[in-house]
């Protein structure tokens, strides 16, 4: 209990962190951006004073307030669910253009995401189990795959795989010729995950070589264990010792490194969407960018943060029930 | 001549997390006290606060109660006073293994405390001393072992350049701390008679902690064996081994293995069985 | 106990590593002084590799190799310029986290762990957004402050096991201060460590770099694989069959950083050695060469094996 | 493309567009709006008259039958067409005109008053001649529903998303997704039979590239955009249809004006000229324009169509090769030595300057390196850096640039007159630092009051021969004084499926600016297409 | 109590490392039904990579050069160990020989109960067993060993040191094997723990008969339990004999060595010690003997 009280602090101590981060990051940047997002906007016709009042709040540069009323006035806007209104989409909401790309991000990334996890456990649970032998000589394969550019790997994927030999879609979480927008059809579903073949397979190619490596090392050095010998002592199956003592521990780091990794996966994605105009986070996070969206950009920020601690925390409670240490005297 | 003398030793340390945080006295109440060309061993069983002790004497911990009189006088914290301190009393660790930095040569773990404490100054001088504490210690040629690092050592080699190091402020007062239960068991009596013969020689008082009851016995001028932070009983070596009085340290005794007694425990376990069976 | 070592053993692992590595970084070095100016547009268009141009034309006419080349020291520019930023980071993050203590342990530690779990791309991205012109040393500093936490995590274990070993201890006793500890005796067990994550940091920030560049973020006006390979995107390399274009500076950035992990791959062999595997010696019960005599007197196996079974 | 299944009679097919459209489409069809999509303008609103930027002619009727000038160009009196409806069924009225020529948003500066002299007629007043605006007002400014429009307060008319417009054009909005949207034809539609295709779908397409992937595989039907091989586009399967319509002026904006607070080498005249002579442009059509651009003329005046405008004593066409020697001779001139490193310099500071382009828009960034690499040989020292959008809109507005490279909007009629006075004039720039306002285009700060005169005296001209005089003046000063360095004329690049949708502007028939990007002329196509049974 | 139960003939095992190692050579034991053996020597000699040999479990880069272990089942007969493969090795294992290894605190999966890895053994080596009757057998072993049956499903860091060590040795017993094979199974423990676990080990081999291979190198201890004792040095056998022969007579120079690095508790002072050792002794062969009786 003391382990997810913990861990609970923890989070809760780093989604503060990660907002007052985001409260903090346009303050400290020189100028201000407030004004030359107004700016901007005022080129385009009147600003409506209610407008101005969320942009001046969310960027901060309220002239009357103290840092500390903002503050204060920042989380009451996010509290009330107000991310302010986005620039490139004005005047569409912050809130608005994330839920509709969350849910793309979310299915596609973690699908892929558990996809390559599973793949890359086992296949260097695998490698582990087997070392020294030919099975070896796998890793400098594997260390290739580890530091591929995301995007570089996409373009690979479209080139061959849409461009050259038109097997799989373009662009899209769908088929954006024959759906006008999502529905809860049978076909929809199929386009949905036919258009998301490339795509995963981006983010499974470029984060399988990380995971397995990872568990490689954790795997060899699991198998010099005490406990493993002593199962081999006992004359135990070999798919028990294997499933059973060295899968099992040497799993552990790999599942408490899965939020730290996850960050990882999640900044590649990122880059990836934006190659198969994927509707998801990323490309909205690229949208913002290219557009000086400074709402829908601390916005995103803010959502991807969360997501990725919401996973972690997940990982985290599996942990707990992985690991027995972790539950009694964390 | 000097003395180094505990008094009043208390030592607790805060354990766990967070709400759940509490004291554990690893040390209580502790008094003795260290004369120069005299041994004094602290046996016990593990956990049972030697080390704390000894710990505190180095001035790696604070006590949280009680004194530390270097020859009759209190020892303040200053830096220069705990430059001092150190000058006086030094420690020889457990494990040779780790005790000596891996990186380093053996000549830069006896440079450093003899720069730091100005025993010697200039680089031939320097020199000139770390050979002279090599050839203490019986590493010859010194030079050899000078350039060596920790790890082209065997471990027996390893514990003496620890107590040359230890030696190299010109320490009076040795806290060796289970200087040789990591040892090999065939240089073990090498390095202990070594520890001896420079205590007799350069006049050393020196806390030997050992869990080994045989060794302290031989070892030592008096014997305090500690139980749960506590000194349970103390005398002189013969009186507390040969003839124990309290009632752990009588536990203690009988679990000792002693090749004196070879087959005793298989007997009495005969015997027992014997006895159950009747 | 196992035997110290600084350098790795050597091994068919490292020596490649060191090859790759070592290759690229000549390449990145020599190589610039070989070529044509990366700029110079007098070439055709999209030629493909051939005697004149080894790595054919971008749409430009510039010389793929001789982009490759000067991309090659901007993108390690950018790598190691990040990952000394990191590094230091890091351990000032970590070392002094793990080697502190106490409270002041939990702070940097919990800002550490926050650090960890924040996606970097996005705050890079928020942060190189207000930035109003990039150079190459803005991109490595934005990198660089955001990609120090995973090391800092490892280096505080490995400082906080190290601060617990007697020999730290022992220069205590002899009366060292505080910062000589840290740099003289704990600093060079982190060697290898440190080498390992370094590398990784180099890795990161080049990948991270690339991406940058690819969405627009990148350093302006600078050559590094990144901006090639975004170039080559936009210039619609792939429509054009232009492979020789957008492949060689993806492929680098992947050899280059399989080539570093080869390295980390030996580096920690010796900070753990528990992973230094050794090849299978075949029969592990009995050497073929020694099979024959010790079979000869004793009674043949095959029957006492049926008793048991 | 292609007819999608249906079961009820008529073929029903739909035409793919992309319009350079960015995911996550975000539905505004509000013509006021800085983000209105593409959609909106031309489809759904209309204009009074439509008027054929690329090909020049009469100006077509659309909302308005017929209009006249007064005297001297200050009243402008239209006759509306009768028995128009809006797509909610409501009559359009002269009432709808004078709302969309005089709310506060849409007015034009000028405008004094714009009454109804009975159902069918409006006469607007101006404080000015506004002969030259002509196709601004009537081809320019959109037809709202006054019944919707009228109540919404200033601020909502620019902010308020307008997510079901209500609009007189062809097509009338049927879904909005984030990655698409659909028009389908306006059954109310005041021409007969129009339109013929039933379906109309915009796409969102982040990148150029993906676009152009999906253009070979055939799957946009029209759009309008740049790609470096046409021919292949048919060849690898895209559509067949394709023209070419070289437009809009591409330069070197400089921020020329040191009076106003520019600053940098660009600043003195001598400079902008030796980079102007030093610029290759053939190779830069070559190379970064693939062959597709035009040559350029440094009046402004589109040559083919306006050579009538340009005067017998300037420079007609901007040189197509580099002359380094050419350049350095002026620099030296100027005054300017040599520097060790090979850059020009005069009273220590150096001819170093930086030229901007916006990231992902490759042809420029091409053009720029190239010019980089080509002024280099003069002794001039240009780095060519890439911006977003936004940081190259942002510096252009408030004049923090040395060089960047952009476009000019050009002409919708054969008149380069709204260039002139536009991009040239002193009335239309502001102080660097201060944010040009809307509709003022003059990004080089240059100020001129010869130019200033002149443009004056042409705005006011009645008559050919006096605004040929005032052209003159003008070209004089800006040929000699290039706050703009002109480039090239932009390749517009359009394709289109012709084998299943007839009706496109062509080569021969270029009745309409073609591409789908196209403001007012997008809409006037989509009417005339029919798809093929 | 002289008849075998396991005997080694000739065994030498190499690491096949650079440079090779050879840790054991040609070492010939007999083990007798129901004796304990002690195995002596220094850090490095050889002792656990016999063991290993003994029980089929070296890994690479070890490699078993030559020599022939068998093994003389109660009932069946003899077992060539070397030549077992696959299955039957599996089914040898634990059932006829069990271990307990150096730092028991290791040899527990931590992150699977006490009772899960009891049932590991009883399901695979006693595949019909009802499961009832495993639960019964892990609470008796654990009883057997002195340990409350209530922690069968504790994990290994809830257990002290000793407990886990007495889990590690109810596990060996549970298969009822003829020879359990120990490896310092005590030097990570306080004497006094030690001496708890030691009489239990004598008490069950009282009661169950099996043979015991222990290793330490702490004399003593083996001495006040062993039935015989074999000194090994460098990966050789040099002494061989009863406990008693070995402390009273021994008649290798390295045997004599080891007993005098051990001084006796109770008994003299030894001569040497503090005063016979003159400071600059790199090594204690040069120590001066006098009686250690
Ligand atoms: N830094 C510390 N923090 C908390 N508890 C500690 C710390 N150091 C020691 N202890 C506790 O204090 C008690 C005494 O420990 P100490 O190391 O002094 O025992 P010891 O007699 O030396 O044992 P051993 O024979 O195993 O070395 C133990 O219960 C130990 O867990
Ligand atoms: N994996 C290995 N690779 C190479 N040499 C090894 C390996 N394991 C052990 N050795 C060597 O084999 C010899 C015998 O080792 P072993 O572990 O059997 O000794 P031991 O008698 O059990 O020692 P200890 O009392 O320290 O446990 C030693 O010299 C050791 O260095
Ligand atoms: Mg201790
Ligand atoms: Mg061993």
């Amino acid at each position: 209990m003391r382990y997810y009280l913990r861990r609970a602090a923890f989070y809760a101590i780093t989604v503060w962190a990660a907002i007052s981060l985001n409260f903090l990051i346009p303050r400290l940047m020189p100028g201000d951006p407030a004004d030359i997002m107004l700016a901007k906007m005022a080129r385009s016709g009147e600003v409506a004073p209610g407008v101005e009042r969320t942009i001046r709040l969310l960027l901060g540069s309220d002239t009357n307030q103290t840092p500390w009323e903002q503050y204060v006035a920042y989380w009451g806007s996010l509290l009330r669910g107000d991310l302010g209104v986005s620039v490139t989409k004005f005047p569409t909401p912050v809130t608005e253009l994330i839920s509709a790309a969350l849910p793309w991000s979310i299915g596609l990334l973690g699908l892929a995401t558990v996809i390559s996890f599973v793949l890359g456990i086992a296949a260097g649970a695998w490698i582990g189990w087997r070392r020294g032998t030919w099975v070896d000589h796998i890793i400098p394969g594997s260390t290739l795959l580890q530091s591929l550019p995301y995007f570089w790997v996409a373009l690979l994927l479209v080139y061959g795989f849409a461009v050259v030999n038109p097997w799989f879609p373009r662009i899209g979480g769908y088929d954006v010729f024959t759906f006008d927008g999502p529905e809860a059809t049978a076909e929809f579903v199929g386009s949905v995950i036919y258009h998301g073949v490339l795509p995963a397979l981006t983010v499974v190619l470029s984060s399988f070589g990380g995971w397995l490596l990872g568990m490689r090392n954790m795997m060899v050095s699991t198998l010099s264990e005490d406990y493993i010998t002593t199962a081999e002592a006992k004359g135990l199956r070999r798919s028990r010792i294997l499933i059973g003592y060295a899968v099992r521990n040497a799993a552990l780091p790999s599942i408490a490194g899965f939020g730290i990794s996850l960050a990882f996966v999640v900044t590649g994605a990122i880059v990836m969407e934006q190659v198969f105009t994927y509707p998801g986070l990323g490309k909205l996070m690229i949208t913002a960018v290219q557009g000086n969206d400074f709402a829908l950009m601390q916005g995103l920020f803010l959502v991807i943060t969360l997501t990725v601690l919401a996973a972690t925390f997940l990982m985290d409670i599996v942990y707990g029930f992985v690991d027995p240490r972790t539950r009694l005297n964390g | 001549m000097g003395t180094l003398e505990v008094r009043n030793l208390v030592k607790d340390f805060r354990v766990g997390h967070g709400f759940r945080r509490s004291r554990l006295r690893a040390v209580d109440d502790v008094s003795f006290t260290l004369e120069a060309g005299k041994t004094v061993a602290l046996v016990g069983e593990s956990g049972s606060g030697k080390s704390t002790v000894a710990r505190t004497l180095a001035r790696l911990e604070t006590p949280t109660s009680g004194e530390i009189l270097l020859d009759g006088r209190p020892v303040s914290g200053s830096r220069t006073a705990m430059r001092a301190y150190r000058h006086d009393v030094q420690m020889v660790f457990q494990d040779p293994f780790a005790s000596l930095n891996p990186f380093h040569t053996v000549a830069h773990h006896l440079e450093r405390p003899l720069e730091l404490h100005g025993v010697a100054r200039g680089r031939g001088a320097v020199a000139e001393q770390v050979a002279g504490l090599l050839e203490r210690v019986s590493l010859t040629p010194a030079d050899v072992y000078a350039a060596k690092r920790p790890h082209e050592m065997s471990g027996g080699q390893r514990q003496r350049v620890a107590i040359a190091r230890a030696l190299a402020p010109g320490a009076r007062f040795l806290v060796a701390d289970e200087p040789v239960s990591m040892l090999d068991v065939s240089i073990r009596l090498g390095v202990l008679n070594l520890l001896a013969c420079l205590q007799r020689e350069e006049n050393l008082g020196v806390l030997y902690i050992t869990h080994d009851l045989a060794t302290a016995r031989h070892f030592s001028d008096e014997i305090l064996v500690m139980y749960r932070g506590q000194v349970v009983e103390r005398g002189p070596s013969d009186q507390v081994i040969l003839d124990p009085q309290h009632a752990y340290t009588k536990t203690l005794l009988a679990a000792a293995p002693d090749p004196a007694r070879h087959g005793r425990l298989r007997d009495e376990v005969r015997a027992e069985l014997a006895g159950e069976r009747a | 106990m196992a035997e110290y070592r600084i350098l790795p053993p050597r091994s068919e692992k490292l020596l490649a590593g060191l090859f790759i590595t070592g290759g690229i970084v000549l390449f990145a070095v020599v190589a610039p002084f070989l070529v044509q100016d990366p700029r110079f547009s007098g070439n055709d268009a999209f030629l493909p590799p051939s005697a004149d141009h080894l790595l054919g034309t971008t749409k430009l006419g510039y010389d793929v190799l001789a982009q490759l080349a000067h991309g090659a020291r901007g993108s390690l520019l950018v790598g190691l310029a990040a990952a000394a930023i990191a590094i230091a980071l890091s351990l000032i993050f970590g070392i002094f986290a793990g080697y502190a203590g106490g409270w002041t342990d939990e702070v940097l530690t919990m800002v550490t762990n926050i650090m960890l779990v924040i996606p970097g791309l996005p705050l890079v991205m928020v942060i190189a957004v207000y930035a109003q012109s990039r150079s190459l040393w803005l991109v490595a500093f934005i990198l660089g402050i955001t990609g120090w936490a995973g090391s800092a995590v490892v280096l505080r274990s490995q400082a906080r096991s190290l601060r617990s070993r007697d020999y730290v201890e022992a220069s205590q006793v002899a009366g060292e201060r505080t910062w000589r500890i840290l740099l003289v005796e704990i600093l060079p067990n982190l060697l290898p460590l440190l080498a390992a994550q370094f590398l990784f940091a180099v890795v990161f920030a080049i990948l991270g770099e690339a991406g940058l560049s690819f969405i627009g973020l990148g350093p302006n006006g600078s050559i590094t694989w990144g901006t090639m390979i975004t170039e080559a995107y936009g210039g619609n390399a792939m429509s054009a069959g232009a492979w020789w274009w957008f492949v060689p500076p993806g492929l680098l950035i992947a050899v280059f950083g399989a080539g570093l992990s080869l390295v980390n791959f030996s580096i920690d062999e010796v900070v753990n050695p528990k992973l230094r595997v050794v090849a299978e010696t075949g029969d592990r019960r009995r050497a073929p060469e020694a099979a024959a005599p010790a079979a000869a007197p004793v009674q043949p196996a095959e029957p006492k094996a049926e008793v048991t079974a | 493309s292609g007819p999608a299944e249906s079961d009820e009679g008529p073929v029903d097919t739909t035409l793919n567009v992309w319009a350079g459209s960015q995911t996550p489409i975000t539905a505004n069809f509000n013509p006021y709006a800085p983000t209105v999509l593409h959609g909106a303008l031309g489809p759904v609103y209309e204009t009074l008259f439509f008027y054929n930027k690329a090909g020049g002619g009469d100006p077509v009727p659309m909302l308005g039958e017929s209009f006249a000038w007064n005297e001297d160009g200050t009243v402008l009196t239209i006759t509306i067409r009768e028995g128009v409806q809006w797509s909610d069924g409501e009559d359009f009225t002269v009432d709808d005109v004078i709302y969309s020529l005089t709310n506060e948003v849409g007015r034009s500066a000028n405008l004094v008053s714009a009454e109804a002299s009975d159902d069918t007629t409006v006469v607007v007043t101006y404080d000015s001649p506004q002969f030259t605006n002509e196709a601004a007002i009537l081809g320019g400014a959109w037809m709202l529903p006054e019944h919707v429009w009228a109540e919404k307060s200033v601020e909502e008319a620019t902010t308020w998303a307008n997510e079901a417009p209500v609009g007189t054009g062809p097509y009338t909005v049927d879904t909005v997704s984030e990655a698409s949207y659909t028009l389908v034809a306006n059954e109310n539609y005041w021409q007969e039979g129009k339109p013929a295709v039933a379906k109309v779908r915009y796409l969102g397409i982040d990148a150029n590239a993906s676009a152009e992937d999906l253009l070979k595989s055939g799957d946009l039907d029209w759009t309008g955009m740049f790609v470096p091989d046409p021919e292949g586009v048919a060849a690898a399967g895209g559509p067949t249809g394709y023209v070419n319509t070289p437009q809009d002026p591409t330069v070197l904006y400089t921020c020329a004006n040191a009076d106003l607070g520019c600053k940098g080498p660009q600043t003195d005249v001598a400079v902008r000229q030796a980079i102007n002579i030093a610029i290759d442009r053939g190779t830069i059509n070559d190379k970064a324009f693939v062959g597709l651009a035009a040559p350029i003329s440094p009046t402004y005046a589109l040559l083919g169509r306006d050579d009538q405008w340009i005067a017998p004593d300037v420079e007609k066409e901007s040189p197509q090769s580099g002359d380094p020697e050419a350049a350095a001779a002026i620099l030296e001139e100027a005054g300017y030595t040599l520097g060790a490193d090979g850059v020009y310099e005069k009273d220590g500071v150096k001819v170093e300057l930086t030229l901007t382009s916006v990231e992902g828009w490759t042809d420029y960034n091409d053009a720029a390196k190239l010019i980089a690499e080509q002024v280099a040989a003069a002794g001039i020292k240009v780095t060519a850096s890439t911006a977003t959008w936004q940081e190259f809109s942002d510096s252009r507005q408030s004049g923090n640039f040395q060089l960047i490279m952009g476009g000019i909007i050009g002409t919708a009629v054969a008149d380069p007159f709204q260039i002139y006075r536009d991009w040239f004039s002193g009335e239309y720039t502001q102080p660097v630092d201060t944010q040009l306002e809307a509709g003022e285009w003059n990004f080089t700060r240059y100020s001129n009051p010869v130019v200033d005169a002149a443009v004056a005296q042409a705005a006011a001209a009645s008559d050919e021969q006096t605004k040929m005089d005032a052209y003159a003046e003008i070209q004089h000063e800006i040929t000699r004084d290039l706050p703009y360095i002109p480039l090239v004329i932009n390749a517009t690049q359009t394709f289109y499926n012709d084998t299943e949708f007839t009706g496109w502007p062509t080569d021969e028939d270029l009745y309409a600016f073609p591409p789908s990007w196209g403001s007012v002329s997008a809409g006037f196509i989509l009417a005339n297409l029919e798809p093929v049974e | 109590m002289t008849t075998p139960v396991l005997t080694a003939q000739g065994v030498s095992i190499e690491y096949r490392t650079t440079p090779v190692v050879r840790a054991v050579r040609d070492v010939s034991l007999t083990l007798h039904r129901g004796e304990i053996l002690g195995l002596a020597g220094e850090s490095g000699c050889g002792k656990t990579t016999f063991a290993y040999g003994l029980t089929r479990l070296l890994k690479s880069p070890a490699v078993l050069t030559s020599g022939e272990v068998v093994f003389h089942d109660r009932v069946g007969g003899d077992v060539d160990v070397a030549a077992l493969d696959g299955d039957a090795l599996r089914a040898f294992r634990w059932d006829k020989v069990s271990m307990v290894f150096q730092g028991a605190m290791n040899s527990l999966n931590p992150v699977i109960t006490v009772r899960a890895q009891i049932d590991d053994v009883l399901t695979t080596h006693r595949p019909g067993m009802p499961r009832a009757e495993r639960a019964e057998r892990a609470a008796e072993l654990l009883r057997l060993v002195g340990v409350d049956p209530g922690r069968l499903d504790s994990y290994a860091h809830q257990l002290s040191g000793g407990m886990r060590q007495r889990v590690m040795i109810a596990m060996a017993l549970a298969l009822n094997p003829q020879v359990m094979i120990m490896d310092e199974p005590t030097t990570a423990l306080d004497v006094v723990v030690q001496r708890e676990i030691l009489r239990e080990i004598m008490r069950l081999r009282e009661q169950f008969g099996f043979a015991v291979v222990f290793i330490t190198h702490d004399l003593p201890l083996l001495l006040e339990i062993s039935d015989r004792i074999a000194v090994m040095l460098d990966g050789e056998i040099v002494e061989l004999d009863t406990a008693e022969n070995i402390y009273e007579r021994p008649q290798h120079a390295y045997t004599q060595r080891l007993l005098e690095s051990f001084p006796s508790l109770t008994g003299e002072r030894g001569g040497f010690v503090r005063t016979g050792a003159p400071a600059g002794s790199p090594s204690t062969a040069d120590i001066t003997v006098e009686g250690t009786v």
